[in-house]
């Protein structure tokens, strides 16, 4: 009864065999049905978050949220989506029709594809490779690749704006993410995610504190949601790139969204907090399982706590926060803590002092950068305009 | 291995010849630069390919492709800088028109 | 190894179908009313005039081409931060070094400014 | 048999996409196309055992070069009109040589006897290629460096817009 995921599983492959299959086509047929299992759930997972986090907007911002649908709104999500596999689709005029129904689905599986490496307990990983966190940061790519498929093909003029501005935007924080992601990796002296969550005793957050930092920052960026949502910034840009999108295609960007935001915590979870590990967890790998998406869910709800608090900032803002502060600064982290560990592990020290050191030196860079930023942030111009001429009626006009 | 190496090699012989079509036939110097790009890519399917045929044991054949990928960007970059200063000056990314040296 | 391939290649052929399968529903339950003044292109409300493809900002290529660099260079870093253990003491002024250079390549582009928004 | 269904359906994808590349008429969904050929690459290299070499393709050409040529393509945007001719005059003569070509190698690919040896891959190749890159090649990683400083600084300086 200890392992009841293996237990599961051998059941079905013992059921399969049962019916004269191969071993091999077991085990394939086994691959299908799990990774069928992870989309599914991650979908279901969706569904409920966009409730639990449109109530928890309703309250922080002092109103009720969903209420209507079932006791609390629950039912909300449902009705949204009978709603939204009912509506029509619209294909403006002179949008490039390939392009333009590629780019929804394409934005998903830009999101769900990060989900086939994790590892979700002690032996029920996914796909358990060498290169697990390359390959996390290479299907992003997929995600650019589809805001600017969308925004070009769309034939307007503001998707287009918008999506150009969202790449560059993209691809600006996807340096710092990179390079954060370095730290843990170095840490576990592995690529493996099944390695790195192993590797963490104590959990990476108190050994590289940093570089949690900017990898929550700039994947918070990646999700494009407020603070970062300068991207479909309603005032400026109507509604960034997926403007002329409706019915599921216009659904398909924003549970992606909403799955990314999800997936982002995972990614904390598994890099800095150590993903399925906790009290029992290798005894009963189950638990394992219910730690590590409750840790997601944590993460997921500081991050709608971030950012339903703060106000979105400017491009400029944005961009001069990350050449200028984040990169910089994740990479003098990156070679504080890389010549610090290989020294450490030339001298054998006992863990207590290694993680002691690192969380110093963490702490030590933040500060130090802090203080330069401080001392080089120029005064901010306050711009004085003159008042502008009030608009009178024709005819009527001063002198 | 279920596949023998004459297939891998084939591809790869394919891609460069279709790749090097492209960099003779293109008239705008973006393509020219896509079939280039094809080019490095079929050279890296035989790099990898004869690593690991011939020694997997050590990863040369990795190191040179990642070496490829090195200089691949590099191009990329300049070529498409340089394409976009002289769309800026002369209005133009077709090769046949950028005749500065001759007038 | 390759198992773990074969589950991600399954992996991804789900990711592709379960979106397109969502996407699709709806071509069969939805109602379809076409009509031209529907299918105009949004601009809050005025007609579009003149060429949609706007001119691009050069300072988005600027972006992209510095990514690209510090992408390939990350290619380079990840096998040394995994090797970085196995490696005698000097290797890591090694990827330090690799590091700087080009560090110095972030700092000229500050110096020219082509990273300020403008 | 499956793996050979695999290399079927990739070279498939990689050399048609490929023939697409080079004679669409439009030259932005040329770079689409290019994509599309750089996927199919990256499962040639799965199946040949070089993940790294496989996520690193996806990361960089697709990540990183397909968007700049894709953003190159916007920023020349005039020239995507439709009655633009994109082949030269010579391309019929092009197209006989590369097929020249490809004969040419595929007769000697299929005449050379390799020297095919059955090995399997190290446990841990990301480690041993890091032991590589900075011990029997390390200065060409320290140049490599170099070379990317160089092409930075020289795209920059063409690249950017003069006041």
């Amino acid at each position: 009864m200890a392992d009841l995921i293996n237990l599961i599983e051998n059941w079905i492959k013992n059921i399969l065999l049962g019916w004269g299959v191969t071993e091999s086509l077991a085990v394939f047929i086994l691959q299908v049905l799990g990774s069928v299992l992870v989309v599914i759930v991650c979908f279901v997972i969706v569904i409920a978050l966009i409730w639990v986090e449109r109530k928890l907007a309703g309250r922080i911002q002092d109103r009720f949220g969903p209420n209507r649908a079932g006791p609390y709104g629950i039912f909300q999500s449902f009705a949204d989506i009978i709603k939204i596999f009912t509506k029509e689709y619209i294909t403006p005029v002179g949008a490039e029709k390939g392009l333009f129904n590629i780019a929804p689905v394409l934005a998903m599986f830009s999101v769900l594809a990060i989900w086939a490496v994790f590892p979700f307990a002690i032996n029920v990983v996914g796909g358990d490779i060498h290169v697990g966190v390359l390959y996390i940061v290479a299907i992003g790519a997929f995600g650019i690749l589809a805001i600017l498929m969308a925004g070009w093909s769309s034939n307007n003029r503001y998707a287009l704006l918008s999506a150009s501005r969202s790449v560059a935007m993209l691809i600006s924080y996807e340096i710092p993410m990179i390079i954060s992601l370095l730290v843990p990796v170095l840490l576990a002296h592995s690529m493996k995610l099944s390695v790195i969550v192993e590797a963490q005793m104590p959990w990476n957050i108190f050994v590289a504190p940093l570089a949690a930092l900017i990898f929550g920052i700039s994947s918070m960026a990646e999700v494009g949601k407020a603070p970062f949502d300068l991207l479909e910034a309603e005032s400026e840009l109507v509604a960034g790139y997926h403007t002329e999108y409706s019915g599921m295609k216009f659904g398909m960007f924003y549970v992606a969204e909403f799955l990314h935001q999800f997936t982002v915590g995972a990614l904390m979870a598994i890099f800095f907090l150590g993903g399925w590990t906790g009290p029992l967890a290798v005894r009963w790998p189950i638990l394992g399982v219910f730690y590590f998406y409750g840790k997601t869910f944590f993460i997921y709800l500081v991050i709608s706590w971030i950012r339903l608090s703060l106000p979105r900032i400017r491009i400029d803002e944005m961009l001069n926060l990350n050449w200028r502060f984040l990169i910089p600064i994740s990479f003098i982290n990156l070679i504080a803590v890389a010549i610090a560990d290989r020294v450490m592990l030339e001298f054998n020290l006992a863990r207590w002092i290694y993680v002691v050191v690192m969380f110093l030196i963490n702490i030590l860079i933040l500060v130090a950068a802090l203080t330069i930023a401080e001392k080089n942030e120029k005064a901010v111009e306050r711009v004085e305009f003159s008042p502008r001429p009030i608009a009178v009626p024709p005819g009527k006009e001063s002198k | 291995m279920a596949i023998p190496i004459n297939w891998f090699l084939v591809l790869a012989a394919g891609l460069f010849c279709i790749g090097l079509y492209g960099v003779l036939s293109r008239r705008n110097a973006i393509g020219i630069l896509m079939g280039i790009e094809l080019m490095l890519n079929a050279v890296n399917i035989n790099l990898i390919t004869f690593w690991r045929y011939i020694n997997p044991v050590k990863l040369t054949g990795q190191v040179f492709a990642i070496f490829v990928f090195t200089v691949a960007a590099a191009e990329v970059a300049v070529g498409l800088a340089l394409v976009i200063a002289i769309y800026r000056n002369r209005d133009t990314v077709i090769v046949e028109e950028i005749d500065l040296l001759k007038e | 190894m390759l198992t773990n391939w074969v589950y991600i290649g399954v992996f991804l052929i789900v990711a592709v179908v379960v979106p397109l399968v969502a996407v699709l529903i709806p071509v069969f339950i939805a109602p379809k009313k076409p009509s031209t003044r529907k299918e105009e292109i949004y601009e809050c409300g005025i007609e579009t005039k003149g060429n949609i493809r706007i001119q691009f900002k050069s300072q988005y290529y600027i972006y992209a081409l510095i990514f690209l660099i510090f992408d390939i260079e990350t290619i380079f870093l990840f096998p040394w931060a995994v090797a970085l253990g196995n490696l005698p003491l000097f290797a890591v002024i090694e990827g330090v070094i690799f590091i700087v250079i080009l560090f110095a390549g972030l700092v000229y582009a500050m110096r020219k400014g082509v990273l300020a928004w403008s | 048999m499956v793996p050979v269904l695999i290399f079927g359906l990739s070279s498939v994808v990689t050399l048609g996409a490929a023939l697409a590349v080079v004679t669409n008429k439009n030259i932005l969904h040329s770079a689409f196309y290019l994509i599309l050929a750089f996927v199919g690459v990256a499962s040639i290299y799965v199946l040949l055992e070089a993940p790294f070499i496989a996520v690193v393709q996806v990361l960089v050409y697709i990540g990183a070069i397909a968007i700049l040529i894709v953003f190159a393509i916007m920023l020349t945007r005039r020239l995507l009109s439709k009655d633009l001719i994109q082949r030269n005059a010579q391309w019929g003569l092009s197209a006989l040589g590369a097929t020249g070509l490809f004969l040419v190698l595929g007769w000697i690919v299929y005449s050379v006897n390799w020297p095919v040896k059955l090995l399997t891959v190290p446990e841990d190749p990301i480690s041993v290629l890091g032991q590589e890159l900075l011990s029997t090649y390390v200065v060409p990683f320290e140049i490599a460096s170099v070379l990317l400083l160089a092409a930075l600084v020289g795209a920059i300086l063409i690249g950017r817009e003069r006041e």
